[in-house]
Protein backbone atom coordinates (compact mmCIF):
# COMPACT_ATOMS: atom_id res chain seq x y z
CA UNK A 1 0.00 0.00 0.00
CA UNK A 2 1.75 3.54 -1.01
CA UNK A 3 1.63 6.13 1.20
CA UNK A 4 2.26 9.76 -0.22
CA UNK A 5 2.70 13.55 1.06
CA UNK A 6 0.36 15.82 -0.16
CA UNK A 7 0.95 19.39 -0.06
CA UNK A 8 -1.33 22.07 -1.23
CA UNK A 9 -0.46 25.61 -1.99
CA UNK A 10 -2.17 29.34 -3.23
CA UNK A 11 -5.16 29.45 -3.35
CA UNK A 12 -5.95 25.76 -3.33
CA UNK A 13 -4.19 25.37 0.34
CA UNK A 14 -6.51 28.55 1.33
CA UNK A 15 -10.02 27.06 0.07
CA UNK A 16 -9.23 23.63 1.28
CA UNK A 17 -8.20 24.98 4.92
CA UNK A 18 -5.22 22.42 4.60
CA UNK A 19 -1.26 22.95 4.00
CA UNK A 20 -0.44 19.07 3.84
CA UNK A 21 -1.14 15.27 4.64
CA UNK A 22 -0.32 11.78 4.87
CA UNK A 23 -2.37 9.55 3.19
CA UNK A 24 -2.55 5.66 2.46
CA UNK A 25 -3.80 5.54 -1.55
CA UNK A 26 -6.90 3.24 -1.66
CA UNK A 27 -7.36 0.02 -4.23
CA UNK A 28 -7.54 1.92 -8.10
CA UNK A 29 -5.85 5.00 -7.21
CA UNK A 30 -2.58 4.73 -8.64
CA UNK A 31 -1.91 7.73 -10.87
CA UNK A 32 -1.71 11.45 -10.32
CA UNK A 33 -5.14 11.90 -12.13
CA UNK A 34 -6.79 9.32 -9.93
CA UNK A 35 -5.73 10.87 -6.88
CA UNK A 36 -7.44 13.69 -8.18
CA UNK A 37 -10.68 12.47 -8.74
CA UNK A 38 -10.61 10.59 -5.45
CA UNK A 39 -9.84 13.75 -3.31
CA UNK A 40 -12.99 15.39 -5.50
CA UNK A 41 -14.95 12.40 -3.73
CA UNK A 42 -14.46 14.27 0.12
CA UNK A 43 -17.40 16.81 -1.20
CA UNK A 44 -18.03 20.31 -0.14
CA UNK A 45 -14.77 22.59 -1.57
CA UNK A 46 -12.96 19.25 -2.27
CA UNK A 47 -15.60 18.74 -5.04
CA UNK A 48 -15.86 22.20 -6.46
CA UNK A 49 -12.05 22.52 -6.69
CA UNK A 50 -10.66 19.52 -7.84
CA UNK A 51 -13.68 19.06 -10.25
CA UNK A 52 -12.45 18.47 -13.98
CA UNK A 53 -13.29 21.44 -15.57
CA UNK A 54 -11.38 23.72 -12.92
CA UNK A 55 -7.68 23.95 -13.37
CA UNK A 56 -5.27 22.24 -10.98
CA UNK A 57 -1.56 21.44 -11.71
CA UNK A 58 -0.25 18.55 -10.13
CA UNK A 59 3.52 18.28 -9.44
CA UNK A 60 4.90 14.83 -8.28
CA UNK A 61 8.48 15.15 -6.67
CA UNK A 62 9.45 18.48 -7.82
CA UNK A 63 8.43 18.02 -11.47
CA UNK A 64 4.88 18.78 -13.51
CA UNK A 65 3.28 15.83 -13.86
CA UNK A 66 -0.07 14.69 -16.19
CA UNK A 67 -2.83 12.87 -14.82
CA UNK A 68 -1.14 9.30 -16.38
CA UNK A 69 1.36 10.10 -13.65
CA UNK A 70 1.74 7.01 -12.05
CA UNK A 71 2.10 7.46 -7.81
CA UNK A 72 4.55 5.31 -5.43
CA UNK A 73 5.13 4.82 -2.12
CA UNK A 74 6.85 7.95 -0.29
CA UNK A 75 6.20 10.27 -3.28
CA UNK A 76 5.22 14.06 -2.12
CA UNK A 77 2.29 15.30 -4.40
CA UNK A 78 1.26 18.82 -4.76
CA UNK A 79 -1.63 20.32 -5.94
CA UNK A 80 -1.81 23.82 -6.99
CA UNK A 81 -3.32 26.77 -9.19
CA UNK A 82 -1.63 27.87 -12.05
CA UNK A 83 1.33 29.46 -11.47
CA UNK A 84 1.34 33.45 -11.47
CA UNK A 85 5.20 34.39 -10.59
CA UNK A 86 7.49 36.88 -12.60
CA UNK B 1 24.98 30.23 -8.61
CA UNK B 2 21.96 30.43 -11.45
CA UNK B 3 19.11 30.38 -9.93
CA UNK B 4 17.95 31.83 -6.33
CA UNK B 5 14.62 32.17 -4.51
CA UNK B 6 14.97 34.90 -1.74
CA UNK B 7 13.40 37.71 0.59
CA UNK B 8 15.20 40.54 -0.25
CA UNK B 9 15.86 42.78 -3.35
CA UNK B 10 18.75 42.69 -5.94
CA UNK B 11 20.85 44.98 -7.60
CA UNK B 12 20.91 44.18 -11.50
CA UNK B 13 24.28 45.68 -12.03
CA UNK B 14 25.91 43.49 -8.91
CA UNK B 15 24.11 40.50 -10.73
CA UNK B 16 25.90 41.42 -13.97
CA UNK B 17 29.01 42.47 -13.12
CA UNK B 18 29.48 38.64 -11.15
CA UNK B 19 28.04 36.52 -13.62
CA UNK B 20 30.75 38.13 -16.26
CA UNK B 21 33.15 37.98 -13.87
CA UNK B 22 36.34 36.54 -15.71
CA UNK B 23 34.85 36.42 -19.47
CA UNK B 24 36.41 38.06 -22.30
CA UNK B 25 34.36 36.58 -24.57
CA UNK B 26 30.61 37.43 -23.72
CA UNK B 27 29.14 40.15 -26.11
CA UNK B 28 25.56 40.95 -25.11
CA UNK B 29 24.26 40.54 -21.82
CA UNK B 30 20.14 40.87 -22.12
CA UNK B 31 17.96 41.44 -19.27
CA UNK B 32 14.51 41.25 -18.06
CA UNK B 33 13.59 42.72 -14.39
CA UNK B 34 9.94 42.02 -13.47
CA UNK B 35 8.16 44.98 -11.43
CA UNK B 36 5.53 45.61 -9.10
CA UNK B 37 2.46 47.53 -11.09
CA UNK B 38 0.41 49.70 -9.04
CA UNK B 39 -2.33 48.62 -11.25
CA UNK B 40 -4.08 44.74 -12.44
CA UNK B 41 -6.85 43.88 -13.68
CA UNK B 42 -8.69 47.26 -13.26
CA UNK B 43 -8.09 47.89 -9.48
CA UNK B 44 -5.29 49.27 -7.53
CA UNK B 45 -2.81 47.12 -5.73
CA UNK B 46 -1.36 48.34 -2.56
CA UNK B 47 0.59 45.14 -1.94
CA UNK B 48 1.89 41.60 -3.36
CA UNK B 49 2.27 38.57 -0.90
CA UNK B 50 4.26 35.98 -3.12
CA UNK B 51 4.20 32.35 -2.50
CA UNK B 52 6.32 29.49 -3.65
CA UNK B 53 7.28 25.79 -3.11
CA UNK B 54 10.39 25.74 -1.98
CA UNK B 55 12.22 22.73 -2.86
CA UNK B 56 10.36 23.10 -6.26
CA UNK B 57 11.16 26.56 -7.24
CA UNK B 58 14.28 26.19 -7.70
CA UNK B 59 14.77 22.76 -9.92
CA UNK B 60 12.07 23.95 -12.28
CA UNK B 61 14.21 27.33 -12.91
CA UNK B 62 17.16 25.34 -12.94
CA UNK B 63 15.04 23.41 -15.36
CA UNK B 64 14.03 26.19 -17.47
CA UNK B 65 18.08 27.54 -17.46
CA UNK B 66 19.23 24.35 -18.76
CA UNK B 67 16.53 24.03 -21.74
CA UNK B 68 17.16 27.25 -22.67
CA UNK B 69 21.10 26.61 -22.44
CA UNK B 70 20.54 23.94 -24.84
CA UNK B 71 18.79 25.92 -27.64
CA UNK B 72 20.96 28.80 -27.49
CA UNK B 73 24.92 29.22 -27.28
CA UNK B 74 24.96 31.47 -23.75
CA UNK B 75 27.95 31.26 -21.69
CA UNK B 76 25.36 31.68 -18.47
CA UNK B 77 22.09 32.91 -17.81
CA UNK B 78 20.69 33.86 -13.85
CA UNK B 79 17.19 34.12 -12.75
CA UNK B 80 16.73 35.65 -9.23
CA UNK B 81 13.07 35.73 -8.27
CA UNK B 82 11.87 37.47 -5.15
CA UNK B 83 9.03 36.40 -2.46
CA UNK B 84 7.05 37.57 0.77
CA UNK B 85 5.83 40.49 1.00
CA UNK B 86 5.87 43.19 -1.96
CA UNK B 87 5.10 47.07 -2.75
CA UNK B 88 4.70 48.73 -6.50
CA UNK B 89 7.67 49.60 -7.70
CA UNK B 90 9.46 46.98 -5.89
CA UNK B 91 11.50 44.24 -8.58
CA UNK B 92 9.95 40.65 -8.13
CA UNK B 93 12.21 38.60 -11.01
CA UNK B 94 15.74 39.79 -12.50
CA UNK B 95 16.69 37.24 -15.84
CA UNK B 96 19.99 37.80 -17.52
CA UNK B 97 21.60 35.75 -20.47
CA UNK B 98 25.15 36.30 -21.57
CA UNK B 99 25.98 35.15 -25.03
CA UNK B 100 28.86 36.22 -27.56
CA UNK B 101 25.60 37.44 -30.21
CA UNK B 102 22.35 39.94 -29.05
CA UNK B 103 19.75 37.66 -31.48
CA UNK B 104 20.65 34.73 -29.17
CA UNK B 105 20.81 36.41 -25.31
CA UNK B 106 18.01 38.49 -26.15
CA UNK B 107 15.88 34.97 -27.14
CA UNK B 108 17.17 33.05 -24.28
CA UNK B 109 15.71 36.07 -22.08
CA UNK B 110 12.25 35.76 -23.61
CA UNK B 111 11.85 32.20 -23.21
CA UNK B 112 13.19 32.20 -20.11
CA UNK B 113 10.62 34.75 -18.78
CA UNK B 114 7.58 32.76 -20.88
CA UNK B 115 8.97 29.30 -19.06
CA UNK B 116 9.29 30.54 -15.95
CA UNK B 117 5.34 31.93 -16.13
CA UNK B 118 3.57 28.61 -16.99
CA UNK B 119 6.46 26.49 -15.14
CA UNK B 120 8.02 28.08 -12.09
CA UNK B 121 5.52 27.17 -8.99
CA UNK B 122 5.34 31.15 -7.49
CA UNK B 123 1.29 32.59 -7.17
CA UNK B 124 0.77 35.82 -6.82
CA UNK B 125 -2.01 37.42 -4.30
CA UNK B 126 -3.10 41.14 -4.18
CA UNK B 127 -4.09 43.58 -1.64
CA UNK B 128 -6.77 45.94 -3.44
CA UNK B 129 -9.08 48.29 -1.95
CA UNK B 130 -12.04 45.67 -2.09
CA UNK B 131 -9.27 43.51 -0.19
CA UNK B 132 -7.21 40.39 -1.53
CA UNK B 133 -6.95 38.07 -4.45
CA UNK B 134 -5.25 35.59 -5.80
CA UNK B 135 -4.05 36.71 -9.52
CA UNK B 136 -5.75 34.50 -12.43
CA UNK B 137 -3.48 32.83 -14.40
CA UNK B 138 -3.53 34.69 -18.24
CA UNK B 139 -4.17 32.60 -21.18
CA UNK B 140 -1.80 34.58 -23.29
CA UNK B 141 0.71 33.61 -20.58
CA UNK B 142 0.67 29.85 -22.06
CA UNK B 143 0.25 31.17 -26.01
CA UNK B 144 3.59 32.98 -24.86
CA UNK B 145 5.48 29.44 -23.85
CA UNK B 146 3.59 27.44 -26.28
CA UNK B 147 5.30 29.31 -29.26
CA UNK B 148 8.62 27.67 -28.15
CA UNK B 149 7.42 24.47 -28.27
CA UNK B 150 7.30 24.38 -32.31
CA UNK B 151 10.92 24.38 -32.20
CA UNK B 152 11.07 27.73 -34.23
CA UNK B 153 13.85 30.48 -32.60
CA UNK B 154 12.18 33.77 -32.79
CA UNK C 1 17.22 62.19 -21.96
CA UNK C 2 16.43 59.20 -23.84
CA UNK C 3 19.58 59.26 -26.11
CA UNK C 4 22.78 60.25 -25.02
CA UNK C 5 26.56 59.23 -27.03
CA UNK C 6 29.34 59.88 -24.79
CA UNK C 7 32.92 58.27 -23.76
CA UNK C 8 32.56 57.69 -20.21
CA UNK C 9 31.29 54.21 -19.33
CA UNK C 10 27.62 53.59 -18.00
CA UNK C 11 25.90 51.85 -15.30
CA UNK C 12 22.30 50.19 -15.78
CA UNK C 13 21.04 50.50 -12.27
CA UNK C 14 21.58 53.85 -12.32
CA UNK C 15 20.08 54.06 -15.55
CA UNK C 16 17.38 51.88 -15.19
CA UNK C 17 16.30 53.67 -11.84
CA UNK C 18 16.36 57.36 -13.58
CA UNK C 19 14.27 55.80 -16.29
CA UNK C 20 11.75 54.60 -13.56
CA UNK C 21 11.50 57.30 -11.00
CA UNK C 22 8.55 58.31 -10.38
CA UNK C 23 6.58 56.08 -11.89
CA UNK C 24 4.51 52.76 -10.67
CA UNK C 25 2.67 51.23 -14.02
CA UNK C 26 6.31 49.65 -15.17
CA UNK C 27 5.63 45.93 -15.23
CA UNK C 28 8.24 44.83 -17.25
CA UNK C 29 11.82 46.38 -17.27
CA UNK C 30 13.96 44.93 -20.80
CA UNK C 31 17.64 45.99 -21.01
CA UNK C 32 20.68 45.04 -23.46
CA UNK C 33 24.18 45.36 -23.02
CA UNK C 34 26.40 45.42 -26.18
CA UNK C 35 29.89 44.49 -24.72
CA UNK C 36 33.60 44.51 -26.51
CA UNK C 37 34.61 40.64 -26.99
CA UNK C 38 38.19 39.90 -26.80
CA UNK C 39 37.71 38.00 -30.20
CA UNK C 40 36.12 38.81 -33.83
CA UNK C 41 36.23 37.02 -37.33
CA UNK C 42 38.55 35.02 -36.34
CA UNK C 43 41.14 36.99 -34.42
CA UNK C 44 42.08 38.46 -31.25
CA UNK C 45 41.03 41.88 -30.54
CA UNK C 46 42.51 44.07 -27.89
CA UNK C 47 41.50 47.34 -28.32
CA UNK C 48 38.33 49.05 -29.75
CA UNK C 49 37.62 52.37 -31.81
CA UNK C 50 34.32 53.84 -32.31
CA UNK C 51 33.96 56.41 -34.93
CA UNK C 52 30.30 58.25 -35.21
CA UNK C 53 28.91 61.06 -37.05
CA UNK C 54 28.71 63.78 -34.21
CA UNK C 55 24.63 65.56 -35.34
CA UNK C 56 23.28 62.43 -36.77
CA UNK C 57 24.05 60.04 -34.44
CA UNK C 58 21.62 61.58 -32.34
CA UNK C 59 19.08 62.19 -34.89
CA UNK C 60 19.07 58.48 -36.23
CA UNK C 61 18.72 57.33 -32.46
CA UNK C 62 15.67 59.27 -31.35
CA UNK C 63 14.26 58.54 -34.82
CA UNK C 64 14.66 54.23 -33.49
CA UNK C 65 13.52 55.04 -30.54
CA UNK C 66 10.17 57.19 -31.84
CA UNK C 67 9.33 54.43 -33.83
CA UNK C 68 9.68 52.18 -30.84
CA UNK C 69 6.95 53.63 -29.50
CA UNK C 70 4.95 53.90 -32.42
CA UNK C 71 4.83 50.08 -32.34
CA UNK C 72 4.38 49.17 -29.06
CA UNK C 73 2.98 50.56 -25.95
CA UNK C 74 6.15 52.03 -23.85
CA UNK C 75 6.55 54.24 -21.20
CA UNK C 76 10.03 55.17 -22.06
CA UNK C 77 12.77 54.00 -23.47
CA UNK C 78 16.59 54.71 -23.26
CA UNK C 79 19.84 54.01 -25.79
CA UNK C 80 23.57 55.05 -24.41
CA UNK C 81 26.23 54.63 -26.76
CA UNK C 82 29.99 55.19 -26.30
CA UNK C 83 32.20 56.61 -28.39
CA UNK C 84 36.36 56.21 -28.25
CA UNK C 85 38.57 53.53 -27.46
CA UNK C 86 37.53 50.76 -25.33
CA UNK C 87 38.82 47.23 -24.20
CA UNK C 88 38.10 43.91 -23.98
CA UNK C 89 34.79 43.57 -21.73
CA UNK C 90 33.94 47.02 -21.64
CA UNK C 91 30.55 48.23 -22.00
CA UNK C 92 29.40 49.69 -25.26
CA UNK C 93 26.08 50.40 -25.46
CA UNK C 94 22.70 50.58 -23.56
CA UNK C 95 18.97 49.61 -24.35
CA UNK C 96 16.65 49.71 -21.62
CA UNK C 97 12.33 50.03 -22.86
CA UNK C 98 9.76 50.23 -20.12
CA UNK C 99 6.28 48.95 -20.87
CA UNK C 100 3.40 47.38 -18.48
CA UNK C 101 3.97 44.17 -19.90
CA UNK C 102 6.92 42.22 -20.74
CA UNK C 103 6.10 41.03 -24.61
CA UNK C 104 6.27 45.03 -25.50
CA UNK C 105 9.44 45.92 -23.43
CA UNK C 106 11.11 42.74 -24.70
CA UNK C 107 10.03 43.37 -28.30
CA UNK C 108 11.35 46.58 -28.39
CA UNK C 109 14.46 46.30 -26.85
CA UNK C 110 15.34 43.90 -29.52
CA UNK C 111 13.89 46.01 -32.35
CA UNK C 112 16.15 48.93 -31.35
CA UNK C 113 19.18 47.30 -31.55
CA UNK C 114 18.59 46.35 -34.86
CA UNK C 115 17.37 48.97 -35.92
CA UNK C 116 20.85 51.00 -34.10
CA UNK C 117 23.10 48.34 -35.66
CA UNK C 118 21.75 49.04 -39.38
CA UNK C 119 20.61 52.74 -39.53
CA UNK C 120 23.02 54.75 -36.50
CA UNK C 121 26.23 55.98 -37.80
CA UNK C 122 28.42 54.08 -36.12
CA UNK C 123 31.82 52.52 -37.21
CA UNK C 124 34.01 50.40 -35.34
CA UNK C 125 38.21 50.28 -35.59
CA UNK C 126 39.46 46.89 -34.10
CA UNK C 127 43.23 46.74 -32.77
CA UNK C 128 44.45 42.88 -33.62
CA UNK C 129 47.66 41.53 -33.47
CA UNK C 130 48.06 41.51 -37.50
CA UNK C 131 47.60 45.21 -36.67
CA UNK C 132 44.31 47.48 -37.25
CA UNK C 133 41.15 46.77 -39.31
CA UNK C 134 37.95 48.58 -39.73
CA UNK C 135 34.73 46.12 -38.52
CA UNK C 136 32.95 44.77 -41.87
CA UNK C 137 28.74 45.38 -41.70
CA UNK C 138 27.04 41.64 -41.45
CA UNK C 139 24.49 40.51 -43.75
CA UNK C 140 22.47 39.10 -40.65
CA UNK C 141 22.39 42.76 -39.27
CA UNK C 142 20.65 43.62 -41.99
CA UNK C 143 18.29 40.97 -41.84
CA UNK C 144 17.39 41.07 -38.47
CA UNK C 145 16.54 45.00 -39.02
CA UNK C 146 14.74 43.24 -41.94
CA UNK C 147 12.00 41.05 -40.47
CA UNK C 148 10.83 44.52 -38.41
CA UNK C 149 9.67 45.41 -41.68
CA UNK C 150 6.54 43.14 -42.51
CA UNK C 151 4.70 44.82 -39.58
CA UNK C 152 5.41 41.55 -37.26
CA UNK C 153 5.31 41.81 -34.03
CA UNK C 154 7.94 38.59 -32.93
CA UNK D 1 24.17 76.54 -58.72
CA UNK D 2 24.27 74.26 -55.67
CA UNK D 3 26.91 74.34 -52.84
CA UNK D 4 26.96 70.85 -50.72
CA UNK D 5 29.81 70.74 -48.07
CA UNK D 6 30.44 66.84 -48.05
CA UNK D 7 31.76 64.61 -45.27
CA UNK D 8 33.62 61.40 -45.28
CA UNK D 9 33.59 58.65 -41.72
CA UNK D 10 35.68 55.40 -41.23
CA UNK D 11 36.92 54.00 -44.09
CA UNK D 12 35.87 55.86 -46.51
CA UNK D 13 37.81 58.86 -45.03
CA UNK D 14 40.56 56.93 -44.54
CA UNK D 15 41.04 55.54 -47.84
CA UNK D 16 40.25 58.96 -49.59
CA UNK D 17 42.48 61.04 -47.15
CA UNK D 18 39.49 63.52 -46.53
CA UNK D 19 37.68 64.47 -43.99
CA UNK D 20 35.26 67.48 -45.42
CA UNK D 21 34.97 69.65 -48.59
CA UNK D 22 32.98 71.95 -49.68
CA UNK D 23 31.72 71.21 -53.92
CA UNK D 24 30.18 72.88 -56.36
CA UNK D 25 27.59 70.67 -58.21
CA UNK D 26 28.02 70.58 -61.59
CA UNK D 27 25.39 70.38 -64.31
CA UNK D 28 23.49 67.48 -64.04
CA UNK D 29 24.74 66.95 -60.89
CA UNK D 30 21.08 66.99 -58.46
CA UNK D 31 20.93 64.23 -56.97
CA UNK D 32 22.92 62.29 -54.19
CA UNK D 33 23.33 58.88 -56.47
CA UNK D 34 24.54 61.84 -59.21
CA UNK D 35 26.99 63.07 -56.95
CA UNK D 36 28.30 59.57 -55.84
CA UNK D 37 29.15 58.68 -59.85
CA UNK D 38 30.56 61.87 -60.20
CA UNK D 39 32.58 61.99 -57.33
CA UNK D 40 33.48 58.73 -59.28
CA UNK D 41 35.06 59.87 -62.09
CA UNK D 42 37.91 61.47 -59.70
CA UNK D 43 40.10 58.48 -60.65
CA UNK D 44 41.91 56.26 -58.18
CA UNK D 45 40.37 55.31 -54.64
CA UNK D 46 37.92 57.86 -55.83
CA UNK D 47 36.53 55.39 -58.58
CA UNK D 48 37.44 52.06 -56.43
CA UNK D 49 35.29 52.87 -53.45
CA UNK D 50 31.89 54.99 -54.91
CA UNK D 51 32.15 52.53 -57.56
CA UNK D 52 28.38 51.35 -57.61
CA UNK D 53 29.57 47.75 -56.57
CA UNK D 54 30.78 48.86 -52.97
CA UNK D 55 28.42 49.36 -50.59
CA UNK D 56 28.87 53.32 -49.70
CA UNK D 57 25.84 54.84 -47.35
CA UNK D 58 24.76 58.40 -48.10
CA UNK D 59 23.57 60.58 -45.62
CA UNK D 60 21.91 64.19 -46.83
CA UNK D 61 21.31 66.42 -43.73
CA UNK D 62 21.73 63.60 -40.90
CA UNK D 63 18.80 61.57 -42.55
CA UNK D 64 20.02 58.22 -44.25
CA UNK D 65 19.09 59.29 -48.36
CA UNK D 66 18.66 56.97 -51.68
CA UNK D 67 20.10 57.66 -54.86
CA UNK D 68 17.51 59.45 -56.14
CA UNK D 69 17.60 61.92 -53.12
CA UNK D 70 17.32 65.54 -54.65
CA UNK D 71 20.56 67.82 -53.08
CA UNK D 72 19.54 71.31 -52.55
CA UNK D 73 22.28 74.41 -52.24
CA UNK D 74 23.28 74.39 -48.13
CA UNK D 75 22.85 70.86 -48.01
CA UNK D 76 25.46 68.39 -45.55
CA UNK D 77 25.78 65.31 -47.48
CA UNK D 78 27.79 62.26 -45.76
CA UNK D 79 29.26 59.61 -47.52
CA UNK D 80 30.24 56.40 -45.54
CA UNK D 81 30.61 52.35 -45.01
CA UNK D 82 27.71 50.53 -43.59
CA UNK D 83 27.39 51.14 -40.14
CA UNK D 84 28.84 48.67 -37.44
CA UNK D 85 27.65 50.21 -33.95
CA UNK D 86 25.95 48.53 -31.15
Amino acid sequence: MATVQLLYFARLREVLGIERERVVLPEGVATAGELRAWLATRGGAWTTELDTKRQVRIAVNHDLADAAQPLSDGDEVALFPPVTGG
Amino acid sequence: MPVRVQEGDFDISAEIRALRAGRNDVGAVASFIGVMRDFNEGSGVTELTLEHYPGMTEKALQQILDEAHGRWRLQDALVVHRVGCMRPADQIVLVVALSAHREEALAACAFIMDYLKTRAPFWKKERTPAGERWVASRASDDEAAGRWLGGEKP
